[in-house]
């Protein structure tokens, strides 16, 4: 039987795996020492390879992450661990001016090998600073690796490349997504960049859904599913650099695009594949494109506002329909609770 | 005045006892980060001040809000996000507000409001008012590089701040020891030129004390800005509602001294058992007023979401 | 006669003419008191003013706009500078997570009228650190409006109005821009948030340029012009709010639509027009959507590769020349030495 | 070591001198930041470390790359742009970078490379070796929260990292009495527990024994860190090739007593007039040879471009 584990413990594990095979691994961050573990996703790494690749830090966000760069460029492999995204604004200087650039500007002379975990809060009233979701910053930047896993194979497969990967690879987390349960194989594997999935096949519709927005995005095609709406879905996994190619057959295939992103769609990663597929199939095939992602407004805690703030799988239903149907009947499911634990499990 | 102080602080104690009680029914979806231990640094401090003055926090926010004067029925209808809360909603625990009273806010990002605080203070003095502006933040924030630029640029300008530093020994589960070399939080600011104390003991008469101090010699002229680490001591877990010596980062034992130096405690063995319990009837009355406000108040409409975002 | 004036001039003339006419109105910033005075636009205003309303700082862009918002609390409106704008990677937390949050999650009881005003570097090999305009970020941020003017005209009018605006404004500068000259009232006037400006009108096909990059589109249409070809040339002026409708709207009538941007294009300025053009036309209108900007690299100092780097009038024209005609022949226009000057002087 | 001291120091101002001759042709298309003044700074330090100590700077780069040990040729053919730079002409003169020598690189950021230098150090330590690292930065940087970040993190994990404030007393045109209300750095320093002295006169042999006795020490097992603050001044404008006391921001007769000081000039007459002209010979050889190569060198492809943005 395959073996499941949560999200938190693939990350725990490939953490593991790639600090036992290689001493030039550290790992640290604000709490990755404490008791909460960074959720777990830390959790005994101090004690197994001790206090000096595995530290907490003092609250110097700036400071830390120009270390890690430092540390790259002495020949560790760090990984810096946030627990909010939202904190990665007080790195964006060492992040956006240094890291990304140092390998360029130095003409190839050095390589900075840092891998930055950061998460993406959500619900029970995170609110305006522990909710954003701002990976379009760092896909904006040469120099800079993006990546989203969505399952915890891919959480594992992807941080495992992450650490070996000779660049700045910024590796986002969402807090929901760290309780989603999945196959994962012991061994060692790696995800390359560059490569989406497609994880529902369908002919009518491709849905595009970023980071926790793919959760979302497999609730609308069950929805669909109930009104004969065939969904493509697709989780493109890394953003930097993007497998625009797989996203693009399959619009070539189903002539209609819904993007739902895990942040606000203005220049976000929404805009950047709307319009790459819009280049790419212009002239080609005539396709229908819709951005969905955070209200472009600030976050707000309370309940009913966080619901409308965020796209959910019923109004990714309602929107793809409409693309569909080319209506604007205003259809929209009713909740099915029986979607509520949705995961995708493979194949993979 | 001891009796103000009692109020004050049995105040801010019950209604995070409140807050406690009810978080468990999920009715407050708000992250709540409780100051349960430390009421007396928020009292000490805001009892020196005026209404005109005003404070910056941090998201551990209940204790200075309602110390200052902020409005309790407000306060609870945010935490329980509705309408009437006193950010709309849109707020939370983390960033309460009323500026009417000189509550300017409290963010969820570490030392961030010292940067504001400081601003605001440049402005008072550009406008040659005679109020001052208190910047509250943690142990933690001196760990940032901001509390050292925003304190440098207050010592270079002069500015009429008071910053107060709530010592409780931890950012969230991390000693200050393990993020310092030297503890000596008065050391940073007095390498900036600041005049800096500590109060060691948590006695909000001497926080008290000293603040009013240097709200006077402010007041008449004398140029900023002033530096007190106030030691405390936080009982509740970090954030949350419950106790956390089970996690093993500290000991129940170390926490000992400071349940026993309670200054809620120390202050309702001082006051005339007739009057006490009026007091504290009072506020008991005023508390359960606020819930009610708070769940009898309406959610916001939808449309909300999309208002306050800019002007017009 | 009109009055011509450099975008300096302009700049400082609308800080001269708004500082006087409000107290409130402060400037302050690295090195706006030391004799270059941010190329001029500051000069002369500390001794107008006094030291407390025109003020050098330390060098700690966070707390110094920790500081502009503290003000703005206050009820003063600080113009708040930066002589590079990769500089502001620096003041990230505050600008993203508290100037651009805070009406909102204090629920509309605060404002923060706070200016940014920072500047683009080019040429002479600034290179990787002191070239980037990354105002993608401000643009994806709900809560901050940007600003990009590209005339002396507009660096006025558009200053004064971000002064007097109640929120925070981005207001991006370009050091070659700078010395551009250009007629400029000698009166107040506000130039509001939102609105474009068609620079060139044309049937063939539309240019949107951003910030400088307007210039290289003028250049761009001359070319397209030898060669029978009629640009529609855009200046988009405010990025956030952004003008979709007339930039439609001239797509609309062109069917063409090509953004030059000068910043990278993934997930910037350039990919959101797309995106919302795309959103805008599709099923109404069957476009040619093409993207400019920066190479997708670090800005290497070297002049040949900086050439490269940088989108200029003749790649512009050779882009449109494609979109127009369909092919892709390599027509590049010789370089025209008449066209080194370029400036748009209105009618406006 | 009275001679390699002047040849480093001879070279370094001749460098600096050609590069000023060469600028206004407009060959050198990079901003160049010149030390003219300061040498002794960076040979000073220098001077005490070994081949396999590395060294972290700011984009006034050219001093301390060359003291270090950086290759001469491929700082000029950088400075040209051309394909033979030491960054292949994708640096520039603010961004120098010759690993082979122990130069870690320049930035043009202020502040940002203390940073960068302590992790490099934490590796040292973690990886046991013996060698060190020094961070460079000017009185500006001292401005800056990722100062206080870096030094503290330093001091609480005791690295091997020696911290160099070349304190010119500008920040461009702006005097540190305007930044900081106490001049003081070494407090700063030494309120986060580290030790720290200041070297006043801009003594080349004084700063050397300085850093040799703390290099010493931390090779020896010592823990770390160690701060000089190393008074200096900047004859030429802050940056290009020119003088600048016409601007009006300093005058030169405070520059006097440094141009008096001057080490270069100190140096040349402590050298016997034979060796010294020996000295001076072979580095305007080198000099010559560099600069021809700069010249002669190709300018990078134009596939360059897109090479070295990500691995492969
Ligand atoms: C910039 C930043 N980094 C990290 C965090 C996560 N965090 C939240 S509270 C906290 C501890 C802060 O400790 P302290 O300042 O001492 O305040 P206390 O909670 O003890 O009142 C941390 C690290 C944050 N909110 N902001
Ligand atoms: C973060 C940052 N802010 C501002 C600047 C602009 N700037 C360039 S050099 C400089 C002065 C730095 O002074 P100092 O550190 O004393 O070094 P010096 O030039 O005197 O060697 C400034 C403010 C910058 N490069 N980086
Ligand atoms: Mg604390
Ligand atoms: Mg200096």
């Amino acid at each position: 039987m395959e073996r499941v584990l949560s999200y938190i413990d693939a990350i725990r594990e490939a953490t593991d795996q790639e600090m036992q095979r290689d001493l030039s691994v550290v790992v640290f961050g604000l709490d990755v020492d404490d008791p909460k573990a960074i959720q777990g996703t830390t959790r005994g790494l101090m004690e197994k390879y001790g206090r000096e690749r595995v530290f907490g830090t003092p609250l110097s966000e700036d400071a830390m992450t120009g270390a890690a760069v430092g540390m790259a460029l002495a020949g560790l492999r760090p990984i810096h661990i946030h627990i909010r995204m939202d904190f990665l604004m007080l790195a964006m200087n060492q992040l956006v001016n240094v890291a990304a650039k140092s390998r360029y500007m130095y003409g190839g002379q050095v390589r900075i090998p840092i891998v930055v975990r950061s998460m993406i809060g959500k619900s029970w009233g995170q609110g305006a600073q522990h909710s954003q979701g701002l990976y379009s910053f760092f896909m904006h930047v040469p120099g800079l690796k993006v990546v989203a896993p969505a399952t915890p194979y891919d959480a594992k497969g992807c941080l495992i490349h992450a650490i070996r990967d000779n660049d700045p690879v910024m590796y986002i987390e969402h807090r929901i997504l760290h309780f989603q349960k999945g196959p994962v194989p012991e061994s060692s594997y790696t995800m390359s960049p560059g490569k989406a999935r497609v994880t529902v096949k369908g002919r009518d519709v491709t849905l595009v859904g970023i980071s926790y927005m793919h959760s979302e995005c497999l609730r609308a095609c069950r929805y669909l599913e109930s009104i004969g709406i065939q969904a493509e879905v697709i989780d493109p996994i890394w953003l930097s650099p993007l497998d625009i190619d797989t996203i693009a057959a399959s619009v070539h295939k189903t002539g209609r695009l819904c993007i739902v992103d895990n942040g606000w769609t203005t220049c976000g990663a929404s805009a950047e594949i709307a319009a790459l597929v819009t280049e790419r199939l212009q002239g080609v095939k005539d396709v229908r494109v819709r951005r969905m992602g955070f209200a472009p407004v600030t976050c707000p805690p309370t309940p009913l506002l966080e619901d409308l703030y965020y796209p959910n799988g019923r109004t990714i239903a309602s929107a793809a329909h409409d693309l569909v149907t080319g209506t604007h009947n205003g259809w929209l499911p009713d909740e099915r609770l029986d979607l509520q634990e949705i995961e995708f499990r493979g194949p993979f | 005045m001891n009796e103000r102080v009692y109020r004050s602080l049995y105040r801010i104690r019950r209604v995070e006892e409140e807050i406690a009680r009810i978080y468990p029914s999920d009715k407050i979806k708000s992250p709540v980060h409780l100051s349960i231990g430390q009421e007396a640094v928020s009292v000490g401090v805001c009892e020196a001040l005026r209404p005109e003055d005003v404070v910056f926090g941090t998201y551990r926010s209940h204790a200075f809000y309602l110390a200052k004067g902020g409005d309790l029925k407000k306060m609870m209808a945010e935490l329980y996000g509705k309408a009437t809360g006193c950010a709309k909603g849109k707020g939370g625990s983390m960033h309460l507000v009323d500026t009417a009273h000189g509550v300017m806010g409290a963010s969820a990002v570490v030392g961030t409001t010292i940067a504001n605080a400081i601003g605001y203070a440049y402005a008072l003095k550009l406008q040659r008012k005679d109020s001052l502006v208190v910047s509250f933040f943690g142990d933690g924030a001196t760990d940032e590089g901001v509390f050292h630029e925003s304190l440098n640029f207050a010592a270079l300008k002069s500015l009429p701040v008071v910053f107060i530093c709530e010592n409780n020994f931890y950012a969230i589960h991390t000693s200050l020891m393990y993020r310092h070399k030297s503890t000596d939080i008065c050391a940073l600011a007095r390498a900036h030129g600041i005049t800096a104390e500590r109060v060691e003991d948590g006695d909000v008469l001497a926080i008290h004390e000293h603040v009013t101090r240097a709200a006077k010699a402010l007041r008449d002229g004398s140029s900023g800005p002033f530096f007190f680490e106030c030691l405390t001591y936080r009982l509740m877990e970090h954030v949350g509602s419950n106790e956390d010596f089970h996690l093993g980062y500290r000991t129940r034992q170390e926490a000992e001294p400071w349940i026993r130096n309670d200054q809620v405690k120390r202050f309702a063995s001082m006051i005339d058992g007739e009057r006490r319990r009026r007091i504290e009837a009072e506020v008991e009355a005023e508390i359960q007023a606020a819930v009610a406000f708070a769940e009898e108040s309406p959610f916001p409409e939808g449309e909300e979401l999309f208002t306050d975002v800019v002007e017009g």
